[in-house]
């Protein structure tokens, strides 16, 4: 087991250094931050390679502050290039002008609020998503936030139903898949707006 | 206004000097450790110190040098 | 313990004094008296000052008082035989209060006189590698092991020269007039403390006082061994006239030339504690 | 090397489970430290930069408006409370968090002004403060691997296997990454932007936690 990890690390490091020379050489802005994620990949990587319960805890903090320092960047980079007053109006392809992606959303966020919880939320987000991406939107930020901000604290409070009452797990974890599933929902649709219309 | 202001600082200065003072005899007599008498010196002292410049300054159109006045 | 501080406060500024007039008297001027630093502090105590309107208010006063209670700790520190890391984070924290002068007024002079204290970074690193090779001999960071080590081995000077020159350097860089005092070069008038005039003032001299006395304390505590306190007072005033030798025989270095000079410092260093670590 | 050799004996060991936060005299006089600057950040205002008008005698003071202020304020009080986390934890991995955490902050204090040279310092800070979180991670993940565990107290004790130097190398390259703001001042762009309180929380959780990691790497 010992010689199938460092076999692993050996690897990982080998596309860390190709990823790192690709970013010393490229000089545009814009692909450099592209890069980046790939950079970040192979250390999400070598804490995978750990292959125990303990590296599912540690994987997850590190890809949220990855994703958090990545929209940080494209923020910074949006603002920088003078990107932000550019009205966005949505995707501006005929097909996509009929009905087509009403339904395809509808249809993805049932199916996401079905399977619910993590999977679910992403699921639902997607078709969130390709809404916005397809219909263009005036979205308001406080309130997707404030959603977001509410469905998890609903989350957290399901864990205190866990541990403190554990006789109403059922109800508990109705509610930790109801918040996670709202909270992973309203993330990726934010992301999805975020490369603002110049409304807010 | 200004004396208001200056009284305040010199109660400051006072404060902080008893204090300094009730560290020393305190850590003398075993109950405090000398962690804590250095802990009180290192908040007090430079409290201690500016507000003791600042209540002895030469006001703004007064003399230049206080105590000897001229 | 209130006593020694104030006592390590006045025997600093006269430390100053006397490097002052050693200068003056290398270049053939008569010189401020040695107790002109101390003077100096109580002058300014009693001078009328206010707070600039452009300044960053709770931070112009706030710094001062920090860069007092910072030295102060070193020297309990220094006093209880504690971790010599804790006077080295205090020394590197330095730079921060040097920073926060210079950036809290506004005036683009302190500022310019704080970026450079920052840039000059490069002179903590020789310290970190000096400590570094003492701590491969002695196997601890506690003074008072270190000193016990000397007690035994005799002084560190003899065994590791080169850790001894890279601390003086680094003292050196921290002395007023020296080579590589680019803070205070005269084209930023008073660096970082131009806007701190009065009260301030007093406060920074304090802190200079201090920051003098721990900084020699700790060279002859780390290098030569403990020795009774009048031994160690001559021995700060020896260290204080070799200073100010170097400081009046050498220019001030420009920015970029200092920060060169301290990083090939840094390298040698650092090829020496390697070379001692592959021996030992 | 022992513990109590390094930062001094530890007054204090907290646990919760197998996450733990210790006081020894250098962690708490740094914590101290960062609280200290948190307070000024929380309680000071910005200076009013003043600038010279190019080519003329004219000069002005620069303005942090009002947004701008309480946005740059937000990041550096979260930036110290990411530093005095970085300082107390005896957990690597939260050790780790923490600093990414500071990285963040320090971007997000500069990249707030309006300004395009600052904001270009700011994004190239980021860029590296980003990839540095690699070697950062993967540090962290490797010292679980070769020793079973993350905390300091037990890396300490010699009942678990000493970590390999290059771990070590790459913990102090993440932290070096994370923590370039000083050495971007050698641009002078970052620092150029006004608001002192704010900027100096930069640099002060620099160094705080290349202080921390000199301890750290002392120690495992």
């Amino acid at each position: 087991m010992w010689q199938e990890f460092s076999i692993g690390v050996l690897l990982v490091f080998i596309a860390a250094v190709i990823a790192f020379f690709a970013l010393v050489v490229e000089k545009d802005d814009l692909h450099r931050l592209l890069l980046l994620d790939l950079v970040e990949v192979s250390s999400l990587g070598i804490i995978a390679l750990l292959g125990t319960d303990l590296a599912e805890a540690l994987i997850l903090p590190g890809l949220v502050v990855g994703i958090a320092e990545l929209l940080a960047l494209s923020q910074i980079y949006v603002i920088k290039e003078g990107f932000r007053d550019k009205v966005v109006q949505g995707l501006n392809i005929e097909v996509i002008q009929a009905d087509a992606p009403l339904i395809i959303s509808v249809l993805l966020i049932c199916y996401g609020v079905v399977l619910s919880g993590f999977t679910g939320g992403g699921v639902a987000g997607l078709g969130v998503v390709f809404y916005f991406m397809a219909r263009g939107h005036r979205e308001h930020f406080e309130l997707l936030e404030m959603a977001s901000g509410i469905s998890w604290a609903t989350w957290i409070f399901a864990f205190f139903v866990f541990m403190f009452i554990p006789e109403y797990w059922m109800f508990a974890l109705f509610l930790a898949a109801i918040g996670i599933l709202l909270k992973v929902m309203v993330k990726l649709s934010l992301s999805a707006t975020i490369w603002g219309d110049g409304n807010e | 206004m200004m004396t208001k202001k200056k009284d305040m600082l010199r109660a400051l200065a006072l404060i902080t000097g008893a204090l300094l003072v009730i560290g020393f005899v305190l850590w003398q007599n075993g109950t405090l450790p000398l962690v804590g008498y250095e802990a009180i010196i290192v908040v007090c002292f430079p409290i201690c110190v500016i507000c003791l410049f600042l209540w002895w300054m030469a006001r703004e159109h007064g003399e230049d040098i206080p105590f000897i006045g001229y | 313990m209130i006593g020694y501080l104030l006592f390590a406060v006045v025997f600093g500024l006269l430390l100053l004094g006397i490097h002052r007039k050693v200068i003056a008297r290398i270049q053939r001027r008569p010189g401020p008296p040695v107790w002109q630093e101390i003077l100096h502090m109580l002058k300014f105590s009693f001078k009328s000052t206010w707070i600039p309107a452009t300044a960053s208010n709770i931070l112009f006063v706030g710094v001062v008082l920090v860069a007092i209670g910072i030295w102060s700790a070193a020297l309990f520190v220094l006093l209880a035989g504690g971790s010599i890391l804790i006077i080295f984070g205090i020394y590197m924290l330095h730079k921060i209060v040097e920073h926060g002068f210079g950036l809290s007024s506004g005036s683009p002079y302190g500022k310019f006189g704080g970026v450079r204290s920052v840039i000059s970074a490069a002179s903590e690193i020789p310290l970190f590698v000096s400590v570094a090779v003492v701590a491969l001999y002695t196997q601890s960071l506690e003074i008072s092991s270190i000193v016990q080590y000397q007690a035994i081995h005799g002084p560190l000077l003899f065994i590791v020269p080169l850790a001894a020159i890279a601390m003086y350097i680094v003292i050196l860089s921290k002395m007023p007039f020296g080579p590589f005092s680019i803070v205070e070069s005269k084209e930023l008038v008073s660096g970082y403390k131009t806007e701190h005039f009065g009260v301030w003032r007093a406060g920074l001299e304090i802190c200079n006082g201090l920051k003098t006395y721990v900084l020699m304390f700790m060279f002859i505590t780390v290098f030569i061994g403990g020795i009774p306190i009048w031994w160690m007072l001559a021995g700060m005033i020896l260290l204080t006239v070799s200073l100010s030798f170097a400081c009046a025989f050498s220019p001030m270095l420009s920015p970029f030339d200092s920060v060169t000079v301290q990083m090939l410092i840094t390298g040698v260093m650092l090829g020496y504690a390697a070379v001692l670590g592959v021996i030992a | 090397m022992e513990m109590s050799s390094l930062g001094g004996i530890p007054y204090y060991i907290l646990e919760f489970g197998d996450e733990l936060v210790y006081f020894s005299p250098y962690t708490v006089s740094l914590f101290l430290l960062a609280l200290v600057f948190t307070m000024f950040a929380v309680m000071a205002k910005p200076e009013r930069q003043v600038d010279i008008a190019f080519g003329g005698d004219a000069y002005y003071a620069k303005e942090t408006s009002l947004q701008e202020l309480r946005f740059r304020r937000f990041m550096a009080i979260a930036c110290g409370f990411a530093s005095m986390g970085a300082m107390l934890t005896g957990d690597i991995f939260n050790f780790t968090l923490f600093i990414s955490l500071v990285g963040i902050c320090n971007v997000g204090i500069v990249a707030a002004v309006k300004n395009r040279h600052v904001q270009n310092a700011a994004y190239q800070y980021g860029i590296v403060a980003l990839s540095a979180t690699v070697p950062l991670f993967g540090a962290a993940a490797l010292i679980a691997a070769t020793t079973g565990t993350l905390s300091m107290v037990e890396l300490w004790s010699s009942a678990t296997p000493a970590v390999p130097l290059v771990v070590k190398a790459l913990l102090v390259l993440g932290v070096m990454g994370e923590g370039m703001a000083p050495f971007y001042a050698a641009k002078a762009e970052m620092f150029r932007a006004p608001g002192a309180p704010y900027v100096i929380m930069c640099s002060l959780s620099s160094l705080l936690i290349f202080l921390r990691v000199i301890e750290v790497v002392l120690v495992i």
